[in-house]
């Protein structure tokens, strides 16, 4: 790694050759229809793939394929050997511990519904309180509505400003009725601000709460270090940042993780299994029942590897440049309304809205130019119901992304209100 | 884009002839649109006879979905019930007039759903109802 | 899929060209050392994957990858196209009613899993008695054990016969005591054993149970109707089906999964979610959190189109010619005992002990020539203590595998013994 | 295969030199390699200057995990408990002289890792004790 550091600086300190690395990406090759360029602007919900993750998986498949753990010939030593490798570089990747406190999952989602059934059910009773934030995607709400609804604990919410920013004022009064687990995101997928997050752990962990970090948006972005975060729980998603769908990551503190019943049981997951009982492996494997997504595991390895290389630094900046621009190019843009808080205090999203037209719309008519982005409410209804709008449009910005898929995106927009015109 | 985007279409969403609501009214159902959030309150007035004689709808939602529901109302009104049980997928492409990919079929068949849920006294427009 | 079955009637009926067939897997072609070339007897581990599944999920990522649902942009429209087609082909190769009916887990363990935890904990109560059988693998023991120590559930088993088969006397006895739910194996994954699927489900529903079934080795190897069987649940994975890892199914009956509160909670279940409160999705998602193993899906559709070409009766024909041949051989071997019933009664499974010498080293050996078959207790740990041995050799044989491949087997377990001896 | 199965280790597990129980001991520990149900037993006496005076293993497994647990007797015999819990995965390795892939691995470590549960005083064997 530091030698891949090395280089970077010597070709140039914080930036990325976007050029070069458009050429990683297959697929921003494709025309949407003919003569049509691809302009992908959706990798808030998930990126594109670099061809070394591609090749690393379709490899797999022609050259090592075999189950895993429990076998002791070449093919299944191969396995186990990438498996378990990908799975220290990704902990490298977040700067934990070790790598048995990364428990391969699906996704973010999985992750933070491991923490509800195992840790929660485990140590909530009725009346804790939990508190989240209003700017939670629907996968840090629906796990804590259905304990709510199985256990009676509580539910608090740090309100959202005006301008896109945690309340942390009223954060602190919250934390007197003493929660007992703090439940954010990171970055979110919507506004794109980027939360306080090692200030909220601190301000948390004295109010003698345990936490939860929903890292879907911030590990594709930013560097992540959990144990600088603090972060008792961390979860994210490898399609999100280059790696392949069907694999995630839960990153849990080692004493929380052992204390922790299992969650889902089977195989792999057992130290010994009788007819009547059984007893749970040590971790990571407590929380890995079943035959796991391997070849996933093994993408999203190359994934991490992908992303070291560029510099998670030059990947911030890169996204900071073209955020920037985005932004004031379409604040410039009659009718048109930005959510979330300027540029310097958020990643790579823009979500508007455009007088008289419904996102969809907007979306629609964009992707006749091959203009990619995302309309409606990005599973965070809440949050749209709190700016009292029901969707927005989304564009977001990653690694790939250029100003001039920006002036694209602007003159699309131009085209959607002369056609509603 | 001009299919997607036919005049009708933007024409029905911006000067919708059947928005509203009916007070007093026979049915009345609303239902979300799962996927990006979109509402829509359909009420119906029924003739002693089971024809529907008035038909308005409510909400928010994009320019499909709003056409489809506009069209849908005007379609309905004068038609026995038993019939609007009967309308499906189809039927919807066809007031509309054109053809669409799976997400924004959703759109188009909000209203249907609701209508049909409604019209069966359903508690959620589900979308085995348009199939 | 009629068409298909009339080509392959017209070139040779109930016969499957087994060298053609092996042209589609890669892997096959590899030299696990210098010299030594693979022979692959681990599919009841894993299963090799054909080109035509490799190739759909590297297409995907360089050609259409997005997230489905919510999009409205061409890729997004077409990965949703893709991801929901390969179910409404996965359907209709387990001869399901609905497409809606076939929920995407990650594999068998988590869809038995999603059982236990939404419907067992939504209609079980304490003294409940579900019942189980002595073959079973973890995956359909450790969730009811875990259920059974958080509920107070009874767990009761039909017992094996001295000769593989289950006990169906027995089993009659126990549904006398009223069980709420019978989960079983349709096909064990060590003594090879095809269970009486249809028979077992008839008496259960007799006695007013509900079904699970198991079907992580049937599904790939046995033409499944889970109509004509009249199970409730059924259980597979992907990557024993010429699959990719990190998607299985959940099949159910519409008005059970109706009936049934979600599992996970996030993104894409819900139909609407407030601050505090959420309405769950109908079917399938309603069991489908958050951004799901969406290339996984489309591998998986590709899978079953290629076994359907084959011919799954094609497939059971060819594989219970190698599996007879083995058998046979095998016995001859002085120390070689054999484990579950006769080939008639079983599939391509045929797990071993040999006389003084441990299955790890017998597979460590065989691996020297390239033979690659499994040791250990095979996730089924109480089935090898009723047997009265900690662990077995297993060679397993699927649609690529060869008689020439079994005397390679025949000839490295004399080379065993010989090093051994 | 010369090198994975050396004579040395085909002796030790046909013909194990520290294969038993004792009876009294001063430390008795068990455990199982979750991966294939292999159990090995480890009964220790220790004098009263911490010195390992007598050392047994029972159970079942491969040649493996079998002559690596019999050569780990023989090692620890007459060597402290503190010098004991110094022991990791490359002083197995050591003394089987040859390199393991991770599978295999599990099978040689189980009776360090058994030992020095035993030695600690901890419920379980876990990975991390002989890492
Ligand atoms: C009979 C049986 N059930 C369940 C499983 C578990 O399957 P998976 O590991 O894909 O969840 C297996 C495979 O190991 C099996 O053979
Ligand atoms: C902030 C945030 N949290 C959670 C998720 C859920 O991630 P996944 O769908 O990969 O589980 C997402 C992505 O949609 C997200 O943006």
């Amino acid at each position: 790694m530091a030698a891949c550091v090395l280089v970077f600086l010597c070709v140039d300190p914080m930036k990325l050759d976007v050029t070069k690395t458009r050429k990683d990406f297959p697929i921003l090759e494709r025309e949407v229809r003919p003569g049509v360029r691809l302009t992908y602007l959706d990798s808030t919900a998930t990126s594109q793939k670099p061809l070394s993750v591609i090749q690393t998986m379709d490899d797999f498949y022609r050259m090592s394929n075999a189950n895993i753990h429990r076998g002791v010939h070449s093919l299944a030593e191969e396995s186990t050997t990438l498996y378990e490798g990908a799975r220290e570089r990704i902990a490298k990747f977040i700067n934990s511990a070790s790598a048995r406190q990364v428990i391969y999952t699906r996704n973010t989602t999985e992750s933070i519904n491991l923490v509800a059934y195992s840790w929660a059910r485990a140590n909530l009773k009725q009346g804790d309180l939990v508190i989240l934030t209003e700017m939670e995607h629907h996968s840090n709400l629906v796990p804590w509505h259905m304990l709510q609804a199985e256990r009676g604990i509580e539910l608090d919410f740090v309100p959202v400003t005006e301008d896109g920013l945690l309340d942390m004022e009223t954060y602190k009064t919250l934390l007197s009725r003493s929660p007992k687990l703090v439940s954010f995101t990171h970055m979110s997928n919507v506004l794109g601000t980027i939360n306080p997050a090692a200030e909220i752990i601190r301000l948390a962990h004295a109010a003698g709460a345990i936490t939860l970090v929903d890292g879907a948006q911030s590990a594709p972005h930013l560097q992540v270090d959990v144990q600088d975060l603090d972060a008792d729980f961390f979860a994210f998603s490898a399609h999100k940042m280059c790696g392949p769908t069907g694999i995630g990551v839960l990153y849990g503190k080692a004493a929380l993780l052992e204390s922790m019943p299992p969650f889902l049981g089977g195989g792999d997951m057992i130290r010994e299994v009788k007819l009547r009982s059984f007893r749970a492996n040590s971790l990571p494997h407590k929380f890995e029942a079943g035959t796991p997504a391997i070849a996933e595991a093994i993408g999203f390895g190359a994934a991490v590897d992908y992303l070291a290389t560029l510099g998670m630094e030059n990947i911030a900046a890169h996204e900071h440049e073209v955020t920037e621009y985005a932004l004031e190019r379409l604040e410039e843009i009659p009718g048109v309304k930005l959510f979330g808080p300027s540029a310097d205090k958020k990643g790579g999203v823009a979500a508007f809205t455009l007088d008289g037209i419904h996102p969809h719309d907007v979306a629609q008519i964009l992707d006749q130019d091959g203009i990619a982005v995302r309309a409606g409410h990005h599973c965070a209804q809440p949050l749209h119901e709190k700016f009292g709008i029901p969707a927005t449009s989304r564009a977001s910005f990653y690694l790939y992304n250029t100003k001039e898929e920006v002036d694209m995106l602007v003159n699309g927009i131009y085209k959607v209100k002369k056609m509603f015109g | 884009m001009d299919d997607l985007y036919r005049e009708v279409i933007i024409e029905h969403y911006k000067n919708p002839s059947h928005r509203g609501k009916l007070d007093p009214h026979d049915i009345s159902f609303a239902d979300n649109n799962p996927l990006c959030g979109d509402h829509i309150q359909i009420d119906l007035r029924v003739g002693a006879d089971g024809v529907v004689t008035d038909a308005r709808f409510d909400g928010h939602g994009c320019a499909i979905s709003q056409a489809s529901a506009d069209l849908l109302m005007e379609f309905i009104i004068g038609k026995p019930l038993e019939e609007v049980k009967k309308l499906n997928k189809e039927s919807v492409l066809e007031l509309l007039g054109i053809d669409l990919g799976p997400v924004r079929l959703k759109c188009a068949l909000l209203s249907l759903k609701v209508l049909k849920a409604g019209v069966y006294g359903l508690g959620e427009a589900s979308d085995d109802l348009v199939e």
